[in-house]
């Protein structure tokens, strides 16, 4: 393990970003607007903000991305690959729900048939990890097996009041590591102690005792027929702020811009709550805002786990408890499906 | 010659082709009978480029500078900044002011207001 | 993805001067839709539609270009050739590369570059094209015309003759208009009223002719073929159908101070009137501005001399609504104020008067009636000075109420009145200061030259540039004798301005209302400059007379008939065929907010609730607009009003024009 | 309020008058009530609530619930209200199958601003003009007044327009709320730095919908954004273009017709003002065709779907406005 | 970069079908020069452009956009210039808002009888947007020409 003094933390930064980008929280502006992964430079104040307001999973799966270009030249077309490989880069203050999502992409995007895309940058990035020091209300990564005391990553680090404790979970996290002539070793054990405050906290969370029984890929007729979706749904106004801000929501739609040259092609995200998601040629497959609603939360507690060795899909972040419009959450919908049917 | 012309167009901004040829301007100039070349006249010969028999007439110092003709052509035209325009190409020559400094202490009425001096010193000399 | 046919015209050299069309041929033809492209030399003759028809046929062409004049010219033409080879005529685009491209651009590159921006520009266009089949609306076999001068006199009864019924709607009191103050016409000499009075007559006889007198076009909807009209009848505080015309009202009536119309306030009248003696209908009017019994609740003396019992006090203005096929405008004109005109002297003195005050001046019926005075003393002018252009002929800024074009008429009256004065008072000297002599038409120029030769007219070229009035009475006109080079001082004892003429101010809201347009003058412009002179832009809309432009009797009686041909030509046909470019509404995405209804000029969008349910989903209805296709004239106001994006227009589609920018900004 | 709110909609159920309750069901922690229809007393008393957290406009939803069997009945505040009138004028709500409960209100708060001043939060009360809060690091006072969502701070309207009966007493209009001072200040900046502020405040935009979903103004049966013919659809921004685009044209399409309810401001989880891009239209729209307060009165014309012979011209923008 | 390189502005030119194009064609007739750059799109009336498509010109790489209809009173429509008169003045009060030049759009009104004042207005806008230079606050960089 190593250490850097909390004095000598942006001596590191600046160390790192010789080399390669490095991305950190900042704070996004006015304080209610809370944090954002922002490329470091000389001066940005790193947030410890619990987390982000958008996660991480922007840097390996960004919102859009391009893929081919068609160029049309009179009646020729010519393919064009226009993907740039990526260049290394770092991101640091990663929290452990945000870790254990890119498990979660991985499994989709990682597995045959591999998307290069994302494995290319999965490649090039190097996550260091936060521990949670203050977690706020409407964490819940416990339920999901997650300690936010131990974030995994290729680099885990430890803040107390003075310093940073610097673990290295990986080969590319020691190289990384070994780099930084500011940083001193320390001891094994050196951050049990702030491992030990943290999971005191973590235990007095009110989401902490959220029960996960009710769901899994057994139970998928019962909960897919429950007259509860109609309730639980009524409000959704099926925008995809959830869909956005979740960590492990992978859903993405590819797309053909005619540029007047040529056409573009590039993915974006695509959120299941979404009218056209999945639109085919007869129409939809969802055609109600409640089959829709179902989908998102099916997908994270029954289907993935299904598919996954009992993985659920969410890693409990809180961020869709934040950021939905008409508060309607993943904790309501466990709450209420989860009544009467552990 | 083409240079005066073209020097009497820029410096009045008129168009003489702009003119139908009614005469009303010379029709209401108050010092018609006192001109060789009437404001109609001086439109046509100016945009005949007949700049140099202009140059040489009185009519130049003549004209009142009323601006009647401005103020009356249908067109507008405005004559009598031709007029003044082919003044200034004379006076603009080596040694051609109209009015030269010396002059004026004899002309110097008592009843002449100054301003009128002064601007008939601007208007005829360089 | 269509195959398109693209067809470069070179208009002669008018095209080809300045753009390489071979090139254009060429470089369109590699466009990924052009099947085959080629150029030549007149696309609008015979030959060039064959070339057309046969590429549709031979290379299936399923949308065509033309890249050649103006579509307001020859899109039509084109049309049809599409039409007669078997595709539907919708599926043709023109690229106007002469109009707004080889006549505008001198660089043959860069004329060449942008007529392939053009025909690129089309070529995407027709590729989202959709056949359109035009619908059929009926004819409503019945004309309105507006106004009652000669010139709507004429159409009217041109009309009438041909079989279908017409109104007059005319505000004055009587039709007849200008030509019933003036005293005699040229180039003949004969007298207006002997010639007018009997077509006047003939209008008030003709069983196909309703005279609306007194009246004025309150609002019009609707569309060619099918116009609604609503009329103003303005209170004339008399019964039109009892009144008999006595004149007895008008003796009695104690206001003997009104100023008189029909005399341009040369004279006054009683309150009670009738315009002049030969008015038609022959009716009298209270001037409620005037009439003691209207303004201020006593007098009703005329109510007791009326044995027919037809003054009214308390009749109000009416209105009548009535269908119309056609419409034909026929406004006329107005001498313009000449306030403005100082150095005329105009406002300072009786004996300067415009041309139309001396008419009354020389006519029987008029202040002085028909004797040669001066309205000052009432003697008998010895000089007088006819001024010419007056208003005429100036530039935008000169006088602010100047008019930049010839008003046509005054060359030929002046002449008239120079004539009439040296006829009936010989020892009169008569003055014409003019700046052109213009006197086209037959037998016009020998008229004028009559008035020199024969009556010994003095023209003077050269403008005046003041009158100035003496205390002698005489008034001094100044002015320059531009070809005795010499400025001259006339001593006149009256001076006769040529006033220009202008449209009347009730055009431009006619206009409006008509939704016709108009040139800056106010004058009504015409479909086309040369070949359809007497029909406005808008359908079903026809110009009569001086409202399309400055006119004398002859030409207008010429063009009345004309306007009157065009509408016997619409009422004949049963049923016309629609603009097929009409909006529509996508009932999937309508809400049925009204925003499209709000912007409607023509009330074509109805809302109906429909079932939009699906299956499981129980009822689900749903307020949707649908579009009278009939009645949509295509402006696609509501197509912008839409939030949704519902309601598009067919030939003009949001798609369509995207696909114009796209090729444009390319 | 709740107990009165409540104990009005339960007779009202039991009544006949209405069949289902428009209102707000109890949340997690206290600042995340959801909108929710209620059917019964048992269902109100289980979970109906109402406080300062209850911010959502109901209004929207009607469009959905008016087209079921059974009057609704719905609690508006003020700024709701405004709302429905306008849905009313677009013929969107069917006035007869909505039953209104006006509710006066003097400012709800924003729970973001609420939770970046106490972290932890586990209750959270208003006592007057403070915000009692109890986290899991302590208890924390707050000013009301700092925590106020940002349409409250300049609220335009304490009247409820259109209700069929009021709780508690109706406010009024309040003309001098200051809701341009934003906007004019932007105004006052150089094209420079409004092109800055706004490339800053729009390129946060993650595109999930939400100001446009929320929006009662935006109730189109399919948005020009989601349908692929309309030329304009768009999934996300793929060129900051689009992500312009994309706020001109909803903005646009709401001219008019925004009541300035606030909620897309209230809903961005990016925090973009939204509500400056329409208050520049309401601010337009009064400076150039006269005041007009879109939802002040059913059936009234929209700005945008009307006119005056004697408008201003388009280059009014170059000659006066901003700089 | 090549110095010396005239920049040659991209213009569209929204024009009504009875007053501006027609004035377009008298333009031609009169053989008034106005400059390439500017090409015309026919609509058949001003009320007809929707914001969108302005906002589509500059996304294609337009430079600046004039939308030219008849005269308020004259819409052969009757009223469709009236609504789109109010439409831009609040679209170019929003692009000014935003920061994007307010000189790169422009409403003039055209009668079919002004050919001499469309071929000024024309020369002008052109004289305008090459002062401005390249549109680059609306711009989408996927659709300028690689």
């Amino acid at each position: 393990m190593k250490k850097v003094s909390r004095s000598s933390l942006d001596a590191c930064f600046a160390a790192i970003a010789a080399s390669q980008k490095l991305y950190l929280p900042v704070a996004d502006g006015e304080k209610k607007r809370g944090a954002k992964y922002a490329p470091w430079f000389e001066g940005a104040v790193y947030s410890t903000a619990v987390n982000t307001v958008r996660s991480a999973k922007d840097f390996f799966f960004p919102q859009v991305e391009k893929m081919t270009r068609f160029k049309m030249d009179g009646k020729q077309i010519e393919v064009e690959d226009i993907r740039k490989e990526n260049e290394d880069f770092v991101i640091f203050g990663v929290r452990a729900c945000d870790a254990a999502s890119f498990a979660i992409l991985d499994s989709v995007y990682l597995s045959d048939p591999v998307d290069s895309f994302y494995q290319n940058r999965r490649e090039h990035g190097l996550i260091m990890t936060m521990a949670c020091g203050k977690p706020t209300e409407t964490c819940f990564c416990s339920v999901f097996g997650i300690d936010a005391a131990e974030p995994a990553g290729d680099i885990s680090c430890w803040m107390t009041e003075d310093t940073v404790y610097m673990q290295a979970n990986t080969e590319k996290g020691e190289a990384l590591l070994a780099s930084l002539p500011m940083l001193e070793d320390a001891a094994d054990d050196a951050a049990e102690e702030t491992k030990a405050a943290i999971r005191q906290v973590l235990d007095k969370l009110p989401l902490k005792d959220l029960s996960t029984d009710a769901f899994g890929g057994d139970k998928l007729m019962k909960l897919f027929d429950s007259d509860k979706w109609n309730s639980l749904s009524e409000a959704c106004l099926a925008c995809g702020t959830c869909t956005f801000v979740c960590p492990t929501c992978q859903c993405y739609d590819i797309r053909d811009y005619d540029t007047g040259h040529g056409i573009e092609r590039f993915r974006c995200w695509d959120s299941c709550m979404y009218s056209d998601f999945t639109l085919c040629a007869h129409g939809n497959t969802r055609t109600t805002q409640m089959q829709r609603f179902r989908q998102r939360f099916m997908h994270k507690l029954v289907y993935y786990p299904s598919n996954n060795n009992g993985t659920f899909g969410c890693v409990g972040c809180g961020r869709c408890l934040k950021s939905c419009p008409i508060s309607m959450n993943i904790v309501k919908v466990m709450k209420t499906l989860g009544e009467g049917n552990e | 010659m083409a240079d005066y012309k073209e020097l009497v167009l820029t410096a009045s901004g008129v168009n003489p082709l702009k003119c139908m040829r009614c005469g009303k301007c010379s029709g209401t100039c108050p010092s018609y009978d006192a001109m060789e070349y009437h404001p109609h006249q001086f439109v046509y010969m100016v945009e005949k480029g007949d700049i140099e028999k202009l140059m040489e007439s009185k009519s130049i110092y003549t004209c009142l500078s009323c601006f009647a003709c401005v103020e009356r052509c249908p067109r507008d035209v405005e004559p009598a900044k031709l007029v003044e325009a082919v003044r200034l190409a004379v006076i603009r020559q080596q040694g051609k002011n109209h009015l030269k400094s010396e002059q004026i202490p004899d002309m110097v009425d008592e009843e002449l207001p100054q301003q009128a001096i002064v601007s008939a010193f601007r208007k005829y000399s360089k | 993805m269509l195959r398109i046919g693209v067809f470069v015209c070179h208009c002669g050299t008018n095209i080809a001067g300045t753009v390489d069309v071979k090139a254009v041929a060429e470089t369109l033809g590699k466009e990924p839709a052009v099947v085959f492209s080629t150029d030549y030399p007149y696309m609008c003759s015979e030959a060039g539609q064959n070339i057309i028809k046969d590429a549709i046929k031979e290379y299936q062409l399923e949308g065509v270009v033309v890249c050649s004049c103006s579509p307001r010219m020859h899109e039509a033409t084109f049309r049809k050739a599409v039409a007669a080879a078997g595709l539907n005529p919708y599926m043709l685009e023109v690229a106007n590369i002469r109009e707004q491209c080889s006549w505008i651009h001198k660089d043959m590159a860069e004329g060449t570059a942008k007529a392939i921006v053009l025909g690129r520009t089309a070529v995407a266009k027709v590729q989202l094209n959709a056949p359109l089949t035009a619908g059929e609306s009926p004819v409503v076999k019945r004309a309105l015309v507006i106004g009652g001068g000669i010139a709507g006199i004429q159409t009217a009864l041109d009309i009438a003759e041909a079989g279908y019924p017409v109104d007059i709607v005319e505000k004055e009191p009587t039709i007849g208009g200008k030509m019933t103050q003036i005293d005699k016409t040229f180039p003949t000499l004969d007298c207006s009223s002997c010639i007018l009075t009997p077509k006047m007559v003939e209008c008030a006889q003709n069983e196909n002719i309703t005279i609306y007198s007194y009246s004025e076009v309150e609002a019009v909807t609707g569309f060619v073929g099918n116009f609604s009209v609503k009329i103003r009848r303005k209170a004339r505080f008399v019964d039109e159908d009892k009144c008999t015309g006595c004149g007895a009202c008008t003796e009695k009536c104690p206001v003997k101070n009104a100023p008189d119309a029909y005399n341009l306030g040369l004279s006054n009248r009683h309150a009670a009137y009738i315009p002049f003696a030969q008015a038609i209908p022959n009716v009298a009017v209270l001037d409620k501005e005037r009439c003691i019994k209207l303004t201020k609740g006593k007098c009703g003396l005329c109510s007791t001399v009326c044995s027919a019992g037809a003054i009214d006090y308390e009749q109000q203005d009416s209105f009548v609504e009535e269908k119309y096929g056609a419409i034909v405008a026929a406004t006329g004109y107005n001498p313009i104020n000449i306030d403005g005109y100082d150095e005329f002297a105009y406002s300072q003195s009786k004996d300067v008067v415009t041309s139309l005050e001396f008419e009354r001046i020389l006519k029987a019926d008029g202040p002085t009636e028909g004797h040669l005075a001066r309205l000052s003393d009432g003697k008998q002018p010895k000089t007088i000075v006819f001024v010419q252009c007056v208003g005429s002929r100036e530039s935008g800024s000169a006088h602010g109420c100047g008019k930049e074009y010839c008003s046509k008429i005054c060359c030929m009256y002046t002449a008239k009145h120079a004539m009439l004065c040296r006829e009936k008072y010989p020892d009169t000297d008569v003055y014409v200061f003019y700046i052109d002599v213009r006197t086209p038409g037959k037998n016009y120029d020998e008229f004028y030259r009559r008035a020199v030769e024969q009556y010994g007219v003095h023209y003077i070229k050269g403008m005046v540039g003041k009158v100035a009035p003496q205390a002698d009475g005489t008034l001094d006109v100044q002015a320059s004798d531009l070809i005795s080079n010499e400025q001259l001082h006339v001593k006149a004892d009256m001076v006769v301005l040529a006033a220009a003429i202008e449209p009347d101010k009730s055009a431009r809201p006619l206009a409006t209302m008509l939704t016709a347009s108009m040139d800056t003058n106010d004058f009504f412009t015409e479909a086309h400059a040369k070949l359809r002179p007497v029909e406005s832009p808008t359908a079903g809309v026809f110009l009569s007379g001086v409202c399309q432009g400055p006119k004398d009797i002859p030409e207008t009686v010429a063009q009345a008939g004309a306007a009157a041909s065009k509408v016997i030509g619409l009422l004949a046909k049963d049923k016309l065929s629609c603009n097929p470019c009409v909006a529509h509404s996508n009932e999937m995405k309508c809400n049925g907010c009204s925003s499209c209804a709000n912007v409607c000029p023509y009330g074509a969008i109805t809302y109906e609730d429909k079932d939009f349910s699906r299956r499981k989903d129980g009822t689900m209805m749903r307020r949707v607009a649908s579009v009278n296709e009939a009645v949509c004239q295509g402006c696609g106001a509501c197509t912008v009003a839409c939030p949704s994006g519902a309601m598009d227009l067919k030939g003009f589609a949001t798609s369509q024009i995207m696909a114009e920018v796209d090729a444009i900004c390319k | 309020m709740q107990d009165t709110m409540m104990k009005r909609a339960s007779e009202l159920l039991a009544d006949g008058t209405v069949v289902r309750v428009l209102g707000w069901k109890n949340g997690e922690f206290v600042y995340d009530p959801t909108p929710a229809v209620f059917d019964s007393a048992e269902a109100l008393a289980q979970d109906f609530v109402y406080h300062d957290f209850c911010g959502s406009n109901l209004s929207k939803y009607l469009i959905e619930l008016s087209r079921l069997e059974g009057k609704t009945l719905v609690f508006l505040k003020p700024c709701d209200s405004y709302s429905l009138n306008q849905l009313l004028t677009e013929h969107r709500i069917d006035r007869e199958k909505v039953y209104i409960i006006g509710i006066p209100c003097d400012g709800k708060l924003d729970p973001d601003t609420v939770r970046s001043s106490a972290e932890g939060i586990l209750s959270a009360v208003t006592e007057g003009d403070s915000v009692q809060v109890e986290t899991m690091y302590g208890n924390v006072t707050l000013n009301k007044a700092d925590c106020l969502l940002e349409r409250c701070t300049v609220c335009k309207s304490h009247k409820v327009v259109v209700f069929d009966e009021m709780l508690g007493e109706n406010g009024t209009v309040n003309p001098d709320s200051n809701r341009f001072d934003m906007v004019e200040k932007l105004e006052a900046m150089t094209p420079e730095e409004r092109y800055e502020f706004w490339r800053g405040e729009l390129s946060r935009c993650i595109r999930c919908n939400a100001c446009r979903n929320v929006c009662p103004a935006c109730s189109c049966e399919q948005c020009v954004f989601d349908s692929p013919t309309s030329g304009v659809s768009q999934k996300a921004a793929a060129d900051s273009f689009e992500e312009n685009m994309f706020h001109i044209i909803r903005a646009f399409h709401v001219a008019g017709r925004c009541t300035d309810c606030g909620e897309c401001s209230r809903v961005c989880p990016q925090h973009i003002p939204l509500h400056l891009l329409n208050r520049k239209f309401i601010k337009d729209i009064n400076t150039y065709y006269g005041e007009y307060q879109a939802g002040a009165e059913a059936g009234s014309r929209a700005p945008l779907v009307n006119f005056t012979m004697d408008d201003c011209e388009p280059n009014v923008i170059y000659k006066g406005g901003s700089k | 970069m090549q110095v010396n390189q005239e920049f040659r502005p991209k213009i569209v030119a929204f024009c009504c079908n009875w007053c501006s194009y027609a004035g377009a064609d008298l333009a031609g007739t009169n053989r008034s020069n106005y400059p390439a750059d500017v090409k015309i799109i026919r609509v058949p009336c001003s009320c007809r452009v929707n914001p969108l498509f302005i906002l589509r010109a500059f996304q294609r790489g337009a430079d600046g956009v004039i939308m030219c209809g008849c005269h308020p009173g004259d819409c052969h429509y009757t009223t469709g210039n009236y609504y789109a008169r109010r439409r831009m003045t609040m679209l170019f009060s929003m692009l000014d808002y935003l920061g994007i030049e307010k000189e790169r759009t422009r409403v003039e009104w055209v009668s079919a009888a002004e050919g001499a004042k469309f071929a000024a207005t024309m020369n002008e806008f052109t004289a305008t947007i090459k002062g401005l230079g390249e549109n680059k606050r609306l711009e989408d960089l996927r659709c300028k020409t690689q």
